[in-house]
């Protein structure tokens, strides 16, 4: 637990990274970045909260099994839509020229489309979900480690 | 079935263990011509020690260090030598795979 | 049927996959229909790999492309290069996979009753699951990143389940030591992976075989890639850590960590046999393999005799037993170039190699998981303070007869197969090599006989007078194992006939490999 | 790059894969040698990064692209894979350090150690 300030700040900071996040996440398929990236700055901001809250009063509302769901969850989803392309092969963009991120982008250099990338955005949330759970279950897990070897010293 | 490919003679499990349970017919006619002393459950089937006192199951089992003496004193310092390499510590495992590495590099350079 | 068999494997794969991610929300709801998931999936696998390599054995290699239907659609048109995740199957492939998937069933179902008293099941199923995809991923894929990614996915899965009891003190240790040689072991074969990269812009094993000139760099990678591979299958002086880690790890887990090193065995193979193939110096490479082998088997062997805890006993035969498949590969490299001693005994050399890595899985699994069933039931693996459990554990006992005389050769067994024909062709090859394979499983019979009578033969001990038969789900993982054996060893012909020669086929014919992917395109 | 031997980045990779295997052989504290082994796999990432570098190649994103020829981003994948499975061995292996220490006390990998012959 650290002081007042840096709890405060991190209140703020906290929504601030998550919406990059989001940002990098939902924009992986037309620009750098993408679900690992994005869901790793999720995670730091768990870093953040942990580091200005103490892991204590973080694991209190934030359990170990809620990020195993959430892992799992995106996991799911990933091999789910993996498997939707089963009718030609495993891993077929089968969203492509449909409503849902279906739009073919012009071949060569062009302005960039949300809306394109087919199954890939999709992907890329299923990723970051998982990466976001896992590694955040990392750095909480491991905060908890190290707290409990101090208290038994 | 049987493996042919063998030069000298094809192997086929079958066979053999027709043959096995030939012998072991034949062994037991064998066996059944012997005395038919033996009673169940009489002092035939205590442990006969020289008439001393037999010691309990405990001390009566020989234990898996005592097995092979002879073996491990023999071969002493070819197992004092292997202990000493096996040394546990994970740091000396990467060394032998460092020099392994570069030995078989250099192996594969000269030839 | 005929879809199922053209998606078989990716489906050998991702079926793994798939319910390993389902059962942290499907255990949290009702365990038993977890339980049901993990046996009803690997099962489905077994099928997906039998009907697979049934079709491989009549129709040949299968190419499949992940992603598109064919492999040679690429961005410009001209660009005939594989980039995409491409898995190429052949019959070498297949028997790895069968191999795997037997071993997985019976740990599976052994971990039923195994496991039932600790925490954090769902993560136990999980990662076994991952571990069997990663070995399917290693044994199917076809590109040499690929190789890397599933080798780092199963060994980073194996050790977390080696270190999975962590109420054991030990048992961080053995995991520690397996995840530092495996991570670096794979970090060499990434760098390896880079040689390649940097020299002919390929990642795919087909197309680096094509054009593989055996460059400087070249024959740094080789033995980049050897040496690792070795380390990873705990070939002597590069086996330390396969006692501290098998010792420790829960016995059906232990099962599948051997299985994994089979895994990266193939992975030897397939770098020196497709890979590489006819342009390497292969009396020199041959050699480097037998030698191999033969420091795996002797000291391997020996320093079981020494042992008194019995699942380091086992494991180290486990290094031995490697060693005899390392010859017999070793010497089939060596006269790859040379057809007439190929045929005379090259072949037949490494039937036996092969033949006996199916055999060796099969009984060295029912070994770890005997031990593993008077682990349950004793609570300890110190032979010194075990005796006379052959009273209270029957079934138990004749199961470990059974995998002990297989291992140690004792006719009619499966293991006297595949020793008989590793013996007649490497006497071929050079007599000193037949005689320490013997020697070797003679030592091999001595210890198993002294873990036999430490451990099962004697009076009844008073500690002992509470053990009972271990559970039913232990005794089906075990009986699996044994039904494998007794129908290896009755009818070896067949095994050899349709599984270990096509395998050695495959291995040979390193264009057919290469015009699988190649063919296409060009 | 101009004016930069091209084999610069090579030396580095060296480099620290050479530091990197010292220290891993060299140091007996277990979280040393997590650290060497860390070093290890960004000595190959950087490895498979610089294969990537094409002499006038941009980067194969197509939004708002020059009209250059773009490189194949296969090293960048393979190092974006690499970094993933080594952020994975590096947990594991620190949470394996920590339960060792809780046990022995210990995270010296002599004194440590439980297992060897």
């Amino acid at each position: 637990m650290m002081s007042k300030i840096v709890r405060t700040m991190s209140n703020f900071l906290i929504l601030v990274v998550l919406v990059y996040g989001l940002y990098i996440i939902m924009h992986g398929h037309s620009t750098p970045g993408g679900g690992f990236q994005g869901g790793a700055v999720v995670a730091s901001g768990v870093a953040l909260l942990i580091v200005a809250f103490g892991s204590h009063s973080i694991h209190e509302n934030l359990k170990e099994h809620h990020l195993s769901i959430l892992k799992s969850t995106g996991l799911l989803i990933f091999i789910g839509l993996a498997f939707g392309g089963m009718a030609r092969t495993f891993f077929y963009n089968f969203l492509v020229g449909s409503p849902i991120f279906g739009h073919i982008p012009p071949l060569g250099p062009n302005p960039g489309e949300m809306l394109s990338g087919g199954v890939i955005p999709l992907m890329d949330i299923g990723v970051s979900l998982n990466v976001a759970g896992g590694l955040s279950a990392i750095l909480l897990v491991m905060a908890l480690a190290i707290t409990a070897t101090e208290v038994e010293e | 079935m049987a493996i042919s490919e063998l030069s000298y003679s094809p192997w086929s499990p079958v066979l053999w263990l027709l043959a096995f349970v030939v012998v072991m017919i034949m062994a037991y006619f064998f066996r059944r011509r012997g005395q038919k002393k033996y009673k169940k459950g009489t002092e035939q089937t205590r442990i006969f020690l020289c008439g001393e006192e037999v010691p309990e199951a405990r001390q009566r089992h020989i234990r898996a260090h005592n097995v092979y003496w002879g073996f491990f004193k023999t071969m002493k310092e070819y197992y004092d030598a292997n202990i000493k390499a096996h040394t546990g510590i994970i740091n000396d495992y990467i060394i032998w795979f460092i020099a392994l590495v570069s030995i078989t590099a250099v192996i594969l350079f000269i030839v | 049927m005929h879809a199922l068999v053209t998606h078989s494997p990716i489906l050998i794969i991702a079926i793994p996959l798939l319910a390993a991610f389902l059962i942290p929300l499907i255990g949290r709801a009702n365990e038993k229909a977890r339980d049901v998931l993990v046996v009803a999936a690997l099962a489905f696998v077994g099928f997906l790999v039998i009907i697979l390599a049934k079709d491989i054995y009549f129709n040949g290699l299968r190419v499949y492309t992940l992603g598109a239907s064919s492999s040679i659609l690429t961005i410009p048109e001209h660009y005939m290069v594989p980039v995409r995740i491409i898995l190429e199957v052949d019959s070498m492939s297949t028997f790895m996979a069968i191999i795997t998937a037997t071993v997985s069933l019976a740990a599976a179902i052994y971990s039923l009753a195994f496991v039932r008293e600790e925490t954090g099941q769902n993560r136990f199923y999980t990662l076994l699951l991952l571990l069997a995809a990663g070995m399917f991923g290693m044994e199917l894929t076809g590109d040499l990143f690929n190789l890397f990614v599933f080798l780092e996915i199963a060994s980073i899965a194996g050790a977390a389940l080696t270190a999975f009891r962590t109420r054991f003190a030990d048992t961080a240790e053995g995991g520690f030591k397996y995840i530092v040689i495996s991570s670096i072991a794979a970090l060499m074969i990434l760098l390896a992976i880079g040689l390649f990269y940097a020299q002919y812009n390929l990642i795919n094993i087909g197309a680096l075989a094509q054009v593989m000139q055996y460059t400087m760099l070249d024959k740094i990678a080789l033995a980049l890639l050897v040496i690792a591979f070795m380390m990873k299958l705990a070939g002597v002086p590069l086996h330390m850590w396969c006692p501290d880690a098998y010792s420790v790890a829960p016995a059906s887990i232990t099962v599948m960590l051997v299985a994994a090193s089979y895994a990266c065995l193939y992975a030897l193979f397939r770098t020196c046999f497709t890979l590489y193939g006819v342009c390497l110096n292969l009396v020199t490479v041959g050699w480097i393999v037998i030698i191999f082998g033969l420091l795996s088997m002797f000291i391997g062997v020996t320093m079981a005799v020494f042992q008194s805890d019995i699942k380091r006993l086992m494991a180290y035969h486990c290094i031995s037993q490697t060693g005899y498949m390392l010859l017999g590969i070793g010497v089939g490299l060596a006269v790859l170039d040379n057809p007439e001693a190929l045929n005379s005994y090259g072949i037949a050399a490494m039937n036996g190699g092969i033949f006996h890595i199916i055999n060796n899985a099969l009984y060295k699994g029912l070994l770890f998981l005997t031990a593993g069933a008077l682990f349950y039931r004793t609570g300890t693996r110190d032979l010194n303070k075990m005796g006379g459990l052959a009273h209270k554990m029957k079934w138990t006992a004749i199961f470990y007869i059974i995998g002990a005389l297989s291992i140690s050769g004792i006719p009619p067994s499966n293991g006297f197969a595949s020793k008989l024909l590793l013996y007649e062709s490497t006497y071929q090859f050079h007599p000193v090599i037949a005689i320490v394979a013997m020697i070797t499983s003679i030592l091999t019979l001595a210890s198993f006989t002294k873990a036999f009578y430490s451990a099962f033969m004697g009076a009844e001990l008073p500690e002992y007078e509470e053990v009972k038969e271990v559970p039913k789900s232990m005794m089906a993982g075990m009986a699996i194992l044994v039904v494998g054996i007794i129908f290896f060893s009755l009818f070896p012909g067949l095994v050899i006939d349709w599984l270990a020669h096509p395998a050695t086929e495959a291995l040979i014919n390193q264009g057919a490999y290469i015009s699988g992917i190649m063919g296409g395109m060009g | 790059m101009e004016g930069i031997p091209f084999n610069i980045p090579f030396l580095a990779v060296a480099a620290m894969i050479g530091i990197a295997f010292y220290i891993i052989v060299s140091q007996r504290n277990l979280i040393k040698l997590v650290m060497g082994l860390s070093i290890l796999a960004s000595g190959v990432n950087l490895f498979l990064i610089t294969l990537g570098y094409r002499e006038g190649g941009i980067a194969p994103v197509y939004t708002h692209a020059p009209t250059e020829r773009m490189v194949l981003p296969i090293p960048q994948a393979l190092t974006l894979t690499s970094i993933v499975i080594a952020v994975a061995c590096l947990a594991l292996m620190l949470s394996m350090v920590v339960h060792i220490y809780r046990h022995t006390g210990d995270i010296d990998a002599e004194k440590s150690r439980q297992m060897k012959g």
